[in-house]
């Protein structure tokens, strides 16, 4: 497409593939593919020029949905994939679509691997603590004593973080949103369409077969703005029904202090996303409802970075520059050669 | 060539198998590499086999720690690296103990008489000295002190005592140099290059060192016999010698020109397999993409994304990597998207013995995947063949939108013989096709075919034909995830018909002998070079046998059959216990006769030999 | 037994086969497994298909969410689910559309009337109602207002609408109930249980609602006759209905017992052998371990890792997730650590048809590992048959110290048939023996063998017997690394001799049918009872022919060649495209007739015994 | 062996095998090998009841040169078969040995899981920055920008820092040693074994033959107070050979300065390996060589939780007490049966 062609100015709708959805009726997943789908139009990519890799499970499915180029893949493999896909053709905007058991059990060390590697990337993690399409076996995130399919007892697998996982990992961008926060999830999916380099977002979804309510404390209208908050780069961390209560730091330890009575919006933890140290990132990540703690929504990090991809292509152009472009002539004669008549 | 004028006898042989061996510190890889590459440089035809000790180091004067590489050369053409040798060069005890049962009665040995301390031959076990009792009489024993020669030699140098004594690889190497009548100006070069900037006080140690050895052997009386071995009628051309993992990461780098591609390698290192990853990073230059991915699934699966994002796509691994990846072939298999599958095999089983040779992995190959998953299986027959079959396999990869698997294994992969540097325009071009925009608004139909039964290979960037790729079964042509019975099963027998379809343009089985007789040889992979060497022996003999060196595995050539009903009985030597042998068998229902060895090395001509005598 | 006196004539049949199908949410399994339930405690023998859709919950009312549960009920021995269908439950119209074609002429079709509404009827691509028009001529058609009725009928429970229409299964129970002249108490227990206590308001829906359709039965007209099917005279003995999977878990569990074992499983989630892990882990008091691994290559490992601490040890799956165990397998050979690999086969290749039945992986899992890698691997037939397969399975593995392949497919996994509950105590022990402490100072050898060629299984915590395993080549006896080539060659023939010579520890080969004959039919897994049933047909019709079932796929039985020499063909109905026949000709050189089907669904009796008209 | 029969006194050499030892001359490996083996005997545990299990790599060969029990498995696959073992053994102590490749990349995903698990192991991560066994290709630990056989051009991969990795990962204790600093490692090693859950330590290993100096600055003589730091529980964070400099906090920035001058121990930051939430250790994690920071050495982090190994067990105890020891012939007959006659 030249430069100069405009491009055609895309709706919504027109990032929908002709397959039907089948997810159940009810499932966090559908607002994420709307958030999804309103989200394309706005990036300035042509929809031949995105890609979404996913997968196995439930919210593997998605690039069926979505009318651009896809693949479906193997399950925990998607970052490998997008890997592949991204180092050969870094002019593609390349998403990845993964859940807690994809991304984190069986594709863990994948998850691990691009992120520190920084692809650009924008991975997509569906949390709804359980496996879905394999009807209802307890994942990587869920809780303690979680009872399912294959825990009769209670799970006795101490949970991981996603968020904490990534930042141990070196991640450069981490955000999370909750499914049904529509419009904090869409901003979310666009300030990670712009990072270069890996975006990993988590994002509370609702299986409302196998794990109902998992994240009710976070989606419900009554808690929600006391159990949760909003991070915004440069501003304290206030929250609350009134916005009257705070993060404050007490050495390294995060406390929930009220506002007022003495203590004021200075003396709170001030966020910055842009921190070069992942300190303050991991911290927040550490916030947890079960502590008493609201659990942050936003962006937690988004730093600068040298890209895999971009490196790797500029390695090429620079053997390039200096040895010229690869003449096999050359390379079979280089060394010792004798010629028999 | 000679750097002096011959004062001894000089004896014309038609060929002599040669081998260095010694600690893996003693730079026994160096000396092999050299003799080689001067004797083809003297147009000579040659074959090789480096031996390498176990993966770790060893402590120095251990039998674990012994090296080994051997050298056949010729006024003819040769097809392996001999079976038994006619000079040995042992550095050390454990060299000399490991390695003197291959020398044949009467042939040359030299060693390095000042390792033969107490410590050296406790170390090698044994209880007396080797070069003073008589237990090397059979043998012609040149013992030199080569540790004292080289330190005299390189003494003005300004080296430490350590840096002299890594200078004997090259005194032995004058020696022997001198004892074949060839040139020392190969690696007079090759010093100067390696070091002659950098560090000229080791280049010119290691010059007086080589020079020093040379002269030992004009000088010395009792080396009375200098040996010529004359150039052999080789085709006309531009040689040069090769390695095989060397020739097939050329032949990747050539066929993605020849194809005007990307070229895309996803590798985990294992041996012997990494030395493809490690010469491809050399040449981003080529437009080439190398990614060291986390394991060998990433690997696999990264060669998936690189396929789907256009690019000619390569995975390169050995037998426990091949392992984690048939999950992913399964997906490649079911995407139809072009790729080349590397397996240089080593002996198994699990981590079994890594730098050893073995073709054990070809049932692995043809059926290590879940579902019916076919593929097409190709091998290599020799160091230089590496890189023809990795152009065939980019041509039907691509041809055939299909993974291809292509099997080399140890032997190949670190052998190298003379290989004539191709005219780089007759090779023939490799076209790709890519189905362009479309703004018919149409949907596209991946899952299309041509008279091949190849699907498009549409890729992303192209206006309107966005579609999605997966794993679950597809819809005939629309692609789209289908749970239909009859198009799971219409679609299952289509796979395997496209990759059966290869056998139609693939070149008739070559035979080398009477098309008809009492014996057909059947062979793939590595032993090729001893099959070919036994059955012209047999045949000089009056045998009334034949060769077939397959390579395509699957789909076979269609006229096998047809050879197979040709010949009374058919051998297949393989180094595994029948592999080939039980495809043969299901596929053509025809009883064969299997010569197995699992030993981590090479099959020998004599024993192939011995095997024919005994069946024709 | 049934609830009141029958005011209809009963017709007398021998056998019948029902399904129930409508959508995910409309309890069809439920319906399924109940009138399985009352049908076996009648004394019928009873076989059954539960036919799950695609993963995922489609959107309600499409033919994607349509599920299925078919039942073969019958005053004889059967062995298939059945073929065709005598009457049919649609609950919906996407129901209706995609299970029609099933029911034979004549049959009796019961339909929700309610269902059929415009958009249920679009949904299923329904141009016009098919109740109204006449394309259901050919059937027995009851259009039957369930909803309404199921509505009026627990009216006065205090359920929401949604709730009181969940209670419509139990409706269509309670007619079909009827229809078979079945008692109705069975479920009303079930009820009980289920939700009694906990639900009284749904325990007396559904008690009405089944109560309901029965009446309906009695009242309406239309529905004219009833049917009985007598009990069967099945061997004597205490029955239970069994799925294969439970079947399965069970025979693990009893084989742990009978050898004093810990049962350790390292499994992860995948369709169909989740079930496994499932009813493990509800057994933990059977001293039960069930671990639920990060990934396949973890359950593998882990089950290395339990093997060697001592423990029974059990990792199941599917077909893509044995595909990542391929590596682990490896190590588990060299190791010579007993423990099973269940693979629960799937339609592959790759994620293929996830929730359907195949038999495509028994090529992976002879020959799914790189090296030389030899595998027992034996397979179940029924969904009885894999409790006796598990505990032979277990009693191979720890007598010859290896691993077992023991294959299983969702068609037997997930189906269910009267189980003769065997008597524990006559159930025979597996002995287990480790070495006990040594303190004599003597290296242990732990690859020192018996007459069966077992290496000895010393367990960490046992003073004196200190040692290591690992993936690198053994010695043998001492099992130290070793790099030496013959000891390589001799340990990879001596892995292949162990496992050949379990065929002298198994019984041979059973035939069903006369000795020799103009055809053998040769199955394993699944196809048994289609096969079965198909020969006493044919038998019964006259026809030369007889069955072996394989339950042995590696070894196989030592009299099986012998047996091959008394049948002029040998036909081999398998579903994948020819897996099994691959392996009997290489194994035998024999030719074989390959009957083979990938659509993921099990034969019907038809489609062998058609083929065996043609061929005998 | 009976509660009262003493242990027999074992000297370190008791635990040698009678393998031949195969690391190159000079090896790092040789020094740690040295320490375990100094270890062992102050253990109070029998030696049939210790198991060493490794991946591959040339630090995964330790088990052959240990005289107890062990495995040495496959590629990155150790922390899985020890929780098979330590699963079904509780009753044994285990120790895995690991590389930087082998636990790192390849194994990625097992030794995450394993350590969110809490799993009863010692895992003892020799980090080379390179591979070693297979001839020297770059590893996930080795600089940005280092050149080795399969990157000529220079590595291009962000590296992982495993400490960072393993917080990220809810370790409940992480270490670090190094191999010359043998009083440190044995006594860091005899730690982590007292340590119940998953202990995690990296060992500085040089690979003298293929990342020779790597770690030179923290071995260095001349250097390594300067570069690194010793920590110690309730103690603040001081190093210089003359114990001049210290750490200070500023905000969750961490700084180097200079005592005296008015700064005083007090204002400098404090260890506190007990600490429930993991920041502080994670912030420490962060302080490297190239940024001007000593790098930590010691214990990190050391906090109790429960182990997976012990809840799998105590289900089972649990099971057996409320329901009976399993009996067959009930469960057979659990639900609807029948009799033919
Ligand atoms: C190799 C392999 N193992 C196991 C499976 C079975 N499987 C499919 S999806 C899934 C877990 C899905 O969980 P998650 O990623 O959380 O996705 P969700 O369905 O919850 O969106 C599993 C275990 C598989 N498809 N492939
Ligand atoms: C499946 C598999 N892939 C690759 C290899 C080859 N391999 C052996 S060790 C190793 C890396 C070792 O590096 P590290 O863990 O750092 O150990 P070190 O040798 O440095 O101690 C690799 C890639 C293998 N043995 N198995
Ligand atoms: S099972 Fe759960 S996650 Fe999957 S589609 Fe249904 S509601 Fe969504
Ligand atoms: S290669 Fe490096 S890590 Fe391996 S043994 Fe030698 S020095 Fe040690
Ligand atoms: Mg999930
Ligand atoms: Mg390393």
């Amino acid at each position: 497409m030249s430069i100069d062609t405009p491009l055609p100015v895309l709706k919504p709708a027109d990032f929908a593939s002709d397959q039907d959805v089948r997810w159940c009726p009810g499932c966090g997943d559908y607002s994420i593919l709307a958030q999804m789908k309103k989200v394309m139009p706005t990036l300035g990519v042509p929809r031949e020029n995105i890609v979404f890799i996913s997968g196995i499970g439930c919210s593997s499915r998605f690039p069926y949905y979505m009318n651009t180029y896809g693949m479906h893949s193997i399950h925990g493999r998607a970052p490998a994939v997008a890997t592949g896909l991204k180092t050969c053709r870094p002019d593609l905007m390349v998403w990845v679509i993964t859940g807690d058991g994809d991304g984190l059990s069986i594709g863990g060390n994948h998850l691990m691997h691009c992120i520190r590697r920084n692809m650009d990337l924008n991975i997509v993690l569906f949390n709804n603590r359980i496996y879905g399409l394999t009807k209802g076996q307890y994942s990587p995130t869920s809780p303690l004593g979680k009872v399912t399919k294959s825990t009769p007892m209670g799970a006795i697998d101490n949970p991981l973080h996603p968020l904490s996982l990534a930042i141990g990992c070196e991640a450069t961008f981490v955000a999370r949103s909750i499914d049904t926060n529509v419009k904090h999830l869409a901003s979310t999916l666009k300030r990670a369409s712009e990072h270069h380099g890996t975006s990993f977002i988590e994002v509370y979804q609702n299986c409302n077969i196998f794990n109902d309510g998992a994240w009710a404390y976070a989606k419900d209208r009554e808690t929600k703005l006391d159990t949760t908050i909003e991070l915004e780069h440069g501003k304290p961390l206030i929250f609350g029904k009134n916005r009257d209560k705070g993060i404050r730091l007490n050495g390294l330890e995060p406390e929930v202090v009220e506002l007022g009575k003495g203590i004021t919006e200075d003396d709170l933890l001030f966020h910055n996303e842009k921190s070069p140290e992942p300190s303050l990132a991991y911290l927040l990540s550490r916030m947890r409802f079960e502590d008493g703690f609201p659990e942050p929504i936003g962006v937690f990090r988004s730093v600068d970075a040298p890209r895999y991809d971009e490196m790797i292509n500029d390695q090429v152009k620079q053997a390039t520059k200096e040895k010229g472009k690869g003449d096999l002539e050359a390379l079979f004669n280089t060394g010792e050669t004798w010629t028999v008549k | 060539m000679a750097t002096s004028t011959p004062t001894k006898p000089i004896t014309s042989i038609e060929e002599a198998t040669i081998r260095f061996c010694g600690d893996s510190g003693d730079g026994m890889q160096l000396a092999g590499t050299q003799f080689t590459n001067t004797s083809a440089l003297l147009g000579n035809d040659v074959a090789t086999f480096p031996d390498f000790p176990a993966e770790i180091r060893a402590p120095r004067g251990t039998k674990a720690g012994v090296s080994g590489f051997q050298i056949h050369f010729s006024s003819h053409e040769i097809f392996t690296p001999g079976d038994t040798v006619d000079a040995l060069v042992a550095m050390n005890p454990a060299a000399l103990t490991t390695n003197v049962t291959d020398l044949r009665d009467g042939g040359i040995l030299i060693v390095n008489k000042n390792a033969f301390d107490k410590k050296g031959m406790e170390q090698a076990g044994y209880a007396s000295n080797p070069l003073e009792d008589d237990s090397l009489a059979k043998y012609k024993l040149h013992s030199v002190e080569m540790t004292k020669i080289t330190r005299l030699a390189v003494e003005d140098c300004g080296l430490t005592q350590k840096e002299a004594d890594r200078c004997r690889n090259f005194f032995a190497m004058g020696l022997v140099f001198w004892l074949y009548d060839r040139s020392l100006d190969p690696t007079l070069r090759f010093i100067e290059k390696k070091f002659g900037a950098k560090f000229p006080a080791v280049a010119q140690a290691n010059t007086k060192a080589l020079k020093a050895g040379y002269h030992y052997g004009e000088t010395v009386e009792a080396i009375n016999t200098q040996y010529q071995v004359a150039p052999a009628k080789l085709p006309p051309g531009q040689y040069r010698n090769i390695m095989g993992n060397i020739a097939l990461a050329w032949g990747l780098l050539t066929a993605a020109q020849k194809s005007n591609k990307q070229l895309f390698l996803g590798a985990y290192p294992i041996t012997p397999a990494s030395d493809v990853l490690h010469e491809l990073s050399k040449h981003k230059h080529f437009d080439v993409l190398t990614f060291q991915a986390e394991d060998e699934i990433a690997a696999m699966t990264s060669t998936i994304g690189a396929a789907f994002a256009g690019a000619m796509s390569v995975t390169a691994s050995s037998g426990p990597g091949i392992a984690l990846k048939g999950e992913g072939l399964g997906l490649a298999v079911i995407t139809e998207l072009p790729m080349v599958v590397v397996n240089v095999q080593r002996g198994g089983p699990s981590t079994g013995l890594p730098t050893k040779t073995e073709q054990s992995d070809l049932l692995q190959a043809m059926y290590g995947r879940n579902g019916e998953c076919p593929m097409p299986v190709i091998a290599a027959s020799s160091p230089g063949d590496c890189f023809d079959v990795a152009l065939e396999a980019w041509r039907l990869a691509v041809r055939y939108m299909t993974p291809v698997m292509l099997l080399t294994d140890g032997y190949i992969a670190n052998g190298s013989e003379p290989w004539r540097i191709p005219e780089v325009a007759d090779i023939p071009k490799i076209p790709v096709e890519h189905p362009g925009p479309s703004s018919n608004g149409d949907a596209f139909q991946p899952y299309e075919r041509d008279e091949r039964l190849s699907r498009p290979w549409a890729i992303p960037g192209t206006t309107g034909l966005e579609h999605r790729l997966g794993g679950l079964e597809k819809q005939d042509v629309s692609g789209n995830v289908c749970y239909d019975p009859d198009n799971h099963d219409h679609m299952c027998r289509l796979r395997a018909e496209k990759v059966a379809r290869i056998a139609n343009d693939i070149p008739p089985q070559e035979l080398d002998g009477p098309d008809s007789g009492d014996l057909l040889v059947l062979s793939w992979g590595g032993p090729y070079g001893a099959c070919a060497t036994a059955v012209h022996r047999a045949q000089a003999d009056g045998k009334n046998v034949s060769h077939c060196q397959l390579r395509y595995l699957n789909p076979f050539p269609k006229n096998l059959a047809e050879i197979f009903t040709r010949f009374d009985k058919v051998l297949i030597p393989e180094l595994n216990l029948g592999q080939l042998s039980r495809i043969i068998r299901a596929e053509f229902k025809i009883d064969t006769i299997s010569l197995n060895k699992v030993t981590g090395k090479p099959f020998s001509v004599a024993e192939i030999l011995e095997k024919i005598e005994e069946l024709a």
